[in-house]
């Protein structure tokens, strides 16, 4: 393969990785927080939906993608209610939630089946999309993928270097010294929950607004679960969540073009390789002991009167 | 600030648990019911109608236990895994496995009598169910990895496998180019027991039977259960920590694989893709539901079974659509798990003005 | 004169919100709908399997008169049902059993291929056309090799470059799969999966396109040349009205253009005008029997003769196609 | 033993004003359990107040509840004469409380400077460099030295506590509470934190001091307020504060006594030996332990205990060096599980979440290190361990004893008890205790004391200490431990290296 082919493979995968580096920086803040929500899945869907059928009425996409984030976002604290007020086990209370998201968005989505709306296209962007090679890469892309480009630096800038990111990454560590030092780790958690949706709900949005301009019954197909596994994979940390998103997206890109060369392999075997190569590219790196820990408190509730 | 305050039980409740499941049951169903009169259904009508179509004929009971079968069975393992902490959701790519592995016995001695063949099968999908169990096991107690990760994507793996075969070289010359393996002679046939349902049920009382014994009577179960409580404690006590996950990432794909195996050859009689339709997924949620206990584990596989069984119904008779099981079975979820809560804690008028 | 109504069942592999295959069948069911003294119900998203026979098991108990399975996996579900319900009616789509009871029916939609391939093979420059297809089964693969038979028809040079995406209905993976074809140099994208994924690549990187199911032209005004689409208001109705007088019979139904259960979109503009001529030409040959898609000789992928001169593909042969025809890149697999 | 100069300036300074905060008719129940019983208690400026009483008195709680971790069932607090409520942590910390528990609550992951500030940050952008600059001023300013930009994980106990105040100091406290702040900390650290006290009380600030050491208690505190069973029954003023066998008696309600008479037993064969022993932070270990004698390792936390205690109960290999234990070589004794007769036995420091697991009832507790002397084929025999448990509970004096409670709801003492019991039911040969009176009170540490010299009639036993009092009272052979190694060995009648263990301790040899 010469360098027009893989000019393009990174192109696609750029594309490909970008729902998913969404989702998974949503899920990562959510863990950060201390919440597991295993209803990535379901979030990312509502949000898909929703950014279409604000698209497809108002013709406004950015209105549609902002839409679909806290439309996602207020789905998700579905899973709030039961986690943080009722102290639900969080395992099946995501579950729950995809189970959920995925059967609302077939449920109302079933009409618009067929439709199109407006959405975000692709441009150059001046100068930058002349450099050589990766002018090509990076910087002939639509709008939502350059705003994914900041995304992993900013979410590393406010858990790290802002009063609230500091204080929702305590709730995710030891929600009682949170408390102890005046803070409310609930309140935090609901946050945490909320704008991870968010998220979520915008990656969701970039595959029926930017991906394609289309809505469909199981449009995300698994990509929730991607973003679940990513965030392990990225030790919860955001610019290695820009690294899985794209090593995964890439892999998928580059096994559709192996076929179209005409490889003879069968496809099953094909397919299998993005979800082998994460296992043993994860394997090299936590073989390393490279990994920050998962938040020390994730998955734990905060039991009332503690 | 309501007037009211949390308080936690001293014990939890035992038979108000029960009425608690039933109030969150009914909430539940009274919302979904909303939903479909807002769609301009006959809301008490359709629930009749669910009822009806899962549990109030003999055919429809029927038709729901022989879906709780591979959920009972799945959800059994799974329960096992997540009693030791280790969050094993690979249902579903060990059941492909185990399909696989009983598929293949009958593919390798078609001729063979039943007493060879069907303990061949059992033996096959419990193996292959259980190595792509302790797979993630090895790699997660030798390397570190995350086994949530590990069993994630070997589901998609295992599915793929199997289609690897059925696409390719297990295709039955005569299925017209069709994914599916040739029907299964008649001893690779798991056989009715009464009625419709076939004797894979027995499977599944030997094995919640033989697992109940096994983790409150033995002192591997018990190592388990410490194990799951506080691993720290374990290496402590200086029990096989490494070993013991071996062993219920084994037990899991081992009963994740029957299921598989019971699933192929009881109602398919023959392996194709379809087989794979997430039971694995379910039962993880029924082995949380139930709270990890295996006569509870019983109870929600037919509670999720008839749910689903009973949405066709309201399908045929009200032109509900599909997704709208996704909906209930997600609402019921939600408000089960919250009237959880009240097992532990009741909200009592606060004293203090 | 309606005694009692006809109640009509119909069971569909995924949602019917697909726009796609089962949608498709849905609109042959409403115009069933549509008719005095019938009523229809219909199941969506039934896995092949298990599942199918308790659900064609319960529409039959319900006293469903006449049961449409639409989905290859039904077959043996319908069957052993059919011999529990002698008194109704089952008809199984795409499948090759029948019973007493029992039809099997199809449409040769490899007809509409083959049209779309003249079509492409007459308007690609470079040589490469892309084929996105959903799932390696004969179906699809019928339907790739009509169409590559209709492209080298008009384009001997032409290749067909085929990927598959084991999806029927995921936009962003089949737009990425038609992507992927272009990155490679196709000019024209073909698709056999129910999203207009593949459109929109097209459109965008502005190369044509061929769309299924129905006219997929709206998706892709600059790129879209025409859509082989289904159309089963043509052959629903007439079974009904067939049940209704008492004059059905177990058959093989397998309608093609001639009776409209297929057909190809209207062209696109940039076709010109003299390709417009010689496929419609083409397609009254194929209307009124003079010419057949797999005629022989027909080679596979690798050479060798698999149907020979002067022969014409058997039904049963078509049924199980599990080979490429030459002029297709790609794993059959 | 270092006794405590009270360093106090200007203690009188503060006398008469009003106190800051006062509780009137405090009551707090857990469900059943009356935690606080109509308490009344002033906190006055200027003063370190200590509060005493037995595990379970109900000081933590009456604490939390002050600290607005907790809400009162019922009563009435009130701040510099204003009636208030605290419905959390941050009312409290408005009104100028603030609270170091016994259990750190620190997030580990972040920085000093970032626990410090967490939540009182004072724009909402946070610059690292900023920060660490205004801790280190005000670490400076209390004489609380720590590195700010240190993740709080790496710090030591000491350090972790210094963290914990200065979170207060920042946050303006006035009233700062202390709950068992000794209890993991070193002598040395232990005498810079009471100097840090003494000058927090110098410039007007209320501390309250909870402590089981009542050696510690006489040095530091201006007042005493006793408590046993949510009461309060007796207070003490600054210039009647009695001796400690008055306060010990109030306390527990009984006479007690204070000190031990450890006859010294004939030592059989060895039981444990060490030669070598590398890695891991260690360096060329010798060690040996016979039957009959108590063995202390003294030393500050940290330098290298944990890791040979690691080595030695099996749950880490050694990387170099030869250990045998009863006369078998590492590697040959350990893959086998506990079992009775020619073991050893392992009493950790972490009773709760190593030696115990707290959602599990005592019987499986007991179980756990138990469990090969009660099965039969695959089989466990739960009944007789029933049994068993039952008899255990009654012969080590666990309260309360209902066998079917989780090991949560025991106190810090009686859990202790449960795992002594557990572990010389094995009739081990050799016993390796780690800080084994830590955070029990003055009954439980006498208890246990008496329980070890028992026991050494038929064992050897390893005691790993950081209290020099423990040492001076169990010990036959004492060896300090610094920087991984051990510095001197000798036996407790060697007077003068005895007096020199502080400065052994901290790394400088006598001669
Ligand atoms: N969260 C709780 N739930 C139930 N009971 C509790 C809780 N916290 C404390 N208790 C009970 O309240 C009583 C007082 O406990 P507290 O911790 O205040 O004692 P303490 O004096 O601090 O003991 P120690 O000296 O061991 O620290 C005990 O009987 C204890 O069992
Ligand atoms: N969730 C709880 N439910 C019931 N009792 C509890 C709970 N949490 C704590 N307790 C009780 O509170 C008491 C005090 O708890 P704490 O953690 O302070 O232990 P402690 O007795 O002070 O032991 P130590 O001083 O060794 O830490 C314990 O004795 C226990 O009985
Ligand atoms: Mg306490
Ligand atoms: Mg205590």
């Amino acid at each position: 393969m010469g360098l027009e082919l893989i000019i393009p493979i990174l192109a696609a995968t750029i594309q490909s990785g970008t729902p998913i580096l969404y989702a998974t920086l949503g899920e990562m803040l959510t863990e950060r927080s201390g919440v597991l929500n295993l209803g990535v899945e379901g979030m990312m869907i509502f949000g898909a939906f929703f950014a279409f059928l604000v698209s497809h009425y108002t013709g406004s996409p950015w209105l549609a993608f902002a839409c679909a984030g806290i439309l996602a976002g207020l789905f998700g604290l579905a899973h709030a209610v039961v986690c943080l007020v009722f102290q639900g086990n969080q395992v099946v209370s995501g579950l729950a939630l995809t189970i959920l998201g995925v059967g609302l968005a077939d449920f109302l989505g079933t009409p618009y089946v067929g439709l199109s709306a407006d959405g975000f296209s692709p441009f150059s962007v001046p100068l930058l999309s002349s450099l050589p090679v990766l002018g090509d890469i990076f910087f002939k892309q639509d709008a939502l993928v350059y705003l994914s480009y900041f995304l992993p630096f900013l979410f590393w800038f406010f858990m790290n270097r802002t009063k609230w990111g500091l204080a929702v990454g305590a709730a995710g560590e030891n929600p009682a010294a949170c408390f102890a030092a005046g803070l409310n780790p609930v309140k935090l958690r609901w946050a945490g929950i909320f704008f991870g949706g968010v998220l979520c709900g915008l990656g969701g949005a970039y595959l029926s607004l930017a991906y394609t301009h289309l809505w469909t019954n199981n449009m995300t197909a698994g990509r929730g679960w991607i973003a679940v596994a990513l965030v392990i994979f990225a030790f919860w940390r955001p610019g290695r969540a820009m690294f899985g998103a794209y090593l995964f997206g890439g892999i998928m890109a580059f096994q559709l073009r192996l076929q179209a060369v005409g490889a003879t392999l069968p496809s099953s075997l094909l397919l299998m390789l993005p979800y082998a190569l994460t296992i043993i590219v994860l394997l090299f790196s936590s073989a390393r002991g490279k990994g920050r820990q998962a938040p020390a408190a994730l998955g734990v509730n905060i039991e009332p009167g503690e | 600030m309501l007037g009211f305050t949390i308080e936690k039980r001293q014990e939890p409740l035992k038979w108000g648990s029960f009425f608690i499941f039933l109030v969150a049951l009914v909430f539940s169903l009274g919302v979904s019911a909303l939903l479909l009169a807002i769609q301009g259904k006959p809301p008490f009508e359709a629930m009749y109608l669910l009822w009806d179509g899962a549990f109030a004929h003999d055919w429809a009971l029927e038709d729901t236990i022989l879906k709780a079968i591979p959920i009972f069975l799945c959800s059994l393992g799974v329960a096992v895994c997540f009693r030791m902490q280790i969050w094993n959701i690979g249902a579903e790519g060990q059941y492909a496995l185990g399909a696989v592995g009983a598929t293949w016995v009958v593919l390798s001695m078609p001729e063979a009598p039943v007493w060879v063949i069907m303990p061949l099968m059992f033996v096959a999908a419990a193996a292959f169910g259980a190595i792509w169990a302790i797979i993630p096991a090895l790699l997660r107690e030798k390397m570190g990895l995350n086994e949530i990760i590990s069993t994630l994507m070997l589901n998609y793996i295992g599915i793929l496998f199997l289609e690897f075969l059925v696409y390719g070289a297990w295709k039955d010359p005569a299925s017209f180019g069709f994914p599916m393996t040739i029907m299964f002679p008649d001893t690779a046939v798991i056989g009715e027991l009464f009625g419709r349902i076939h004797w894979g049920i027995l499977v599944c009382a030997g094995a919640g039977i033989a697992l109940t014994i096994f983790l409150k009577h033995t002192r591997l179960g018990f190592e388990i259960m410490v194990s799951g409580e506080n691993p720290r404690a374990a290496r402590y006590a200086r029990m096989p920590y490494s070993a013991l996950v071996v062993l219920v990432m084994g037990v899991c794909g081992a009963l994740a694989g029957w299921a598989g195996l019971i699933e192929t050859s009881a109602t398919l009689n023959r392996l194709q893709p379809t087989v794979v339709v997430g039971y694995g997924f379910t039962a993880i949620v029924v082995a949380w539901l139930a709270r990890l206990r295996i006569t509870s584990i019983a109870g929600y596989s037919i509670l999720l079974a008839g749910l689903r069984v009973g949405v066709e119904n309201l399908q045929l008779e009200l032109q509900v659509p599909a997704s709208f099981t996704g909906i209930m079975q997600g609402l019921i979820l939600l408000s089960v798990l919250a009237g959880q809560f009240f097992n532990w804690y009741s909200f009592q008028r606060s004293k203090r003005g | 004169a309606q005694a009692k109504d006809l109640k009509v069942g119909f069971v569909y592999v995924s949602p019917i919100g697909d726009a796609g295959y089962s949608y498709a069948h849905d609109l042959g069911r409403q115009s069933v709908a549509k008719m005095d003294g019938v009523k229809t119900f219909y199941v969506e998203s039934v896995p092949e399997g298990a599942d199918a026979t308790r659900v064609v098991n319960n529409m039959a108990r319900k006293g469903d008169d006449v049961i449409f399975g639409t989905s290859f996996g039904y077959m043996d579900p319908m069957l052993k049902v059919a011999k529990k319900f002698p008194n109704t009616t089952f008809m199984h789509c795409s499948g090759y059993k029948t019973a007493p009871n029992m039809s099997a029916y199809f449409g040769r939609m490899y007809q509409a291929r083959y049209l779309a391939g003249l079509v492409a093979g007459s308007m690609t420059k470079s040589n490469i056309i892309g084929y996105a297809g959903a799932f390696p089964i004969p179906e699809v693969k019928r339907g790739i090799n009509a169409f590559t038979l209709g492209v080298r028809a008009v384009n001997p040079k032409a290749k067909v470059h085929v990927v598959w995406t084991k999806t029927w209905y995921d936009p962003a993976t089949e737009k990425e799969a038609a992507k992927s074809l272009i990155d490679i140099g196709a000019d024209v994208i073909a698709q056999h999966q129910d999203s207009p994924g593949p459109q929109e690549a097209a459109q965008e990187a502005g190369v044509y396109s061929i769309g299924y199911n129905s006219d997929m032209s709206a998706f892709a005004p600059k790129a879209h040349l025409t859509s082989a689409i289904w159309n089963w208001s043509a052959f629903y109705p007439v079974v009904i009205e067939k049940v209704k007088k008492g004059e059905w019979k177990a058959d093989n139904y397998w309608w093609g253009l001639s009776e409209g259960v297929v057909d190809l979109a209207p062209f696109g503009d940039m076709v010109p005008k003299k390709v417009q001529d010689m496929v419609n030409a083409r397609k009254a040959e194929i209307k009124n029997g003079t010419f057949k898609v797999f005629a022989g000789p027909i080679k596979d992928q690798s050479g060798k003769v698999r149907i020979k001169k002067g022969e014409v593909a058997s039904d049963k042969m078509l049924t199980g196609m599990d080979w490429f025809v030459e002029g297709v890149e790609g794993s059959n697999q | 033993m270092a006794e405590y100069v009270n360093k106090r300036t200007n203690r009188g300074a503060f006398a008469g004003q009003t106190p800051f905060v006062r509780l009137q008719g405090i009551s707090k129940h857990f469900g059943k359990v009356r935690a606080n019983h109509e308490i009344n208690l002033d906190i006055r400026p200027g003063m370190i107040k200590a509060l005493l009483g037995e595990n379970g008195a109900g000081k933590s709680t009456l604490m939390s509840i002050l600290s607005g971790r907790f809400q009162q069932t019922s009563g009435d607090i009130y701040v510099d004469g204003n009636l208030t409520s605290f419905a959390s942590p941050k009312d409290a910390i408005k009104a100028g409380i603030g609270m170091v528990y016994q259990h750190f609550m620190l997030v580990e992951s972040m920085t000093v400077a970032q626990n410090v500030l967490l939540g009182q940050e004072k724009a909402f952008l946070v610059s690292p460099k900023e920060q660490e600059k205004e801790v280190a001023a005000l670490a400076e300013q209390y004489g609380l030295p720590i590195d700010p930009a240190a993740t709080v994980s790496s710090l030591s106990m000491g350090e972790k506590q210094r963290v914990e105040i200065l979170k207060l100091l920042y946050r303006d406290s006035r009233v700062l509470i202390l709950d068992e702040p000794t209890a993991v900390l070193t002598p040395t650290e232990t005498e810079q934190l009471f100097e840090a006290m003494w000058r927090m009380a110098d410039q007007g600030k209320s501390l309250v001091f909870i402590s089981h050491k009542l050696k510690e208690v006489m040095a530091v505190a201006d007042e005493v307020a006793i408590l046993r069973k949510g009461e309060i029954v007796d207070e003490f003023k600054e210039s009647d504060v009695p001796n400690e066998t008055v306060l010990a008696n109030r306390m527990v309600g009984r006479d007690v006594e204070l000190s031990l008479d450890a006859q010294p037993v004939e030592p059989g064969a060895t039981v444990l030996d060490v030669q070598g022993l590398d890695g891991d932070g260690l360096e060329e270990i010798m060690l040996s332990v016979r039957k009959g004698e108590i063995v202390a390792i003294a030393g500050v936390a940290g330098n290298g205990q944990k890791e040979l205690v690691e080595v030695i109960c099996g749950l880490r290999k050694p990387i170099k060096g030869d250990v045998s234990i009863l006369g078998l070589e590492w590697h040959d004794f350990y893959p086998r599980p506990p079992r009775k007769g020619r073991s050893l036995a392992y009493i950790p420091e972490d009773r709760q979440g190593l030696a115990t697991c707290k959602f599990v009832d005592l019987v499986d507790n007991f179980l756990l290190t138990t469990r090969h002397s009660f099965t039969t084929g695959p089989f466990l025999n739960r009944s007789k361990a029933v049994d068993t448990t039952v008899d255990i509970v009654e012969q080590f004096n666990v309260q309360p004893g209902h066998i079917d409670a989780d090991a949560r709801s025991l106190s810090g003492g009686n859990l202790q008890k449960l795992v002594i019991g557990r572990e010389f039911y094995r009739q081990p040969d050799i016993i390796v205790a780690e800080n084994p009176t830590q955070g029990l009170d003055i009954s439980a540490t006498e208890e246990v004391w008496q329980r070890l010299l028992e026991v050494r009639n038929r064992a050897g036993i390893l005691l790993i200490t950081s209290e020099l009092n423990e040492a001076l009272q169990l010990a036959d052979r004492i060896a300090v431990m610094y920087r991984g190694r051990i510095i001197d060995q000798f036996p407790k009648s060697d007077t003068k290296k005895v007096d020199a263990i502080g400065l052994m301790m901290a790394g400088v040899t006598p001669e």
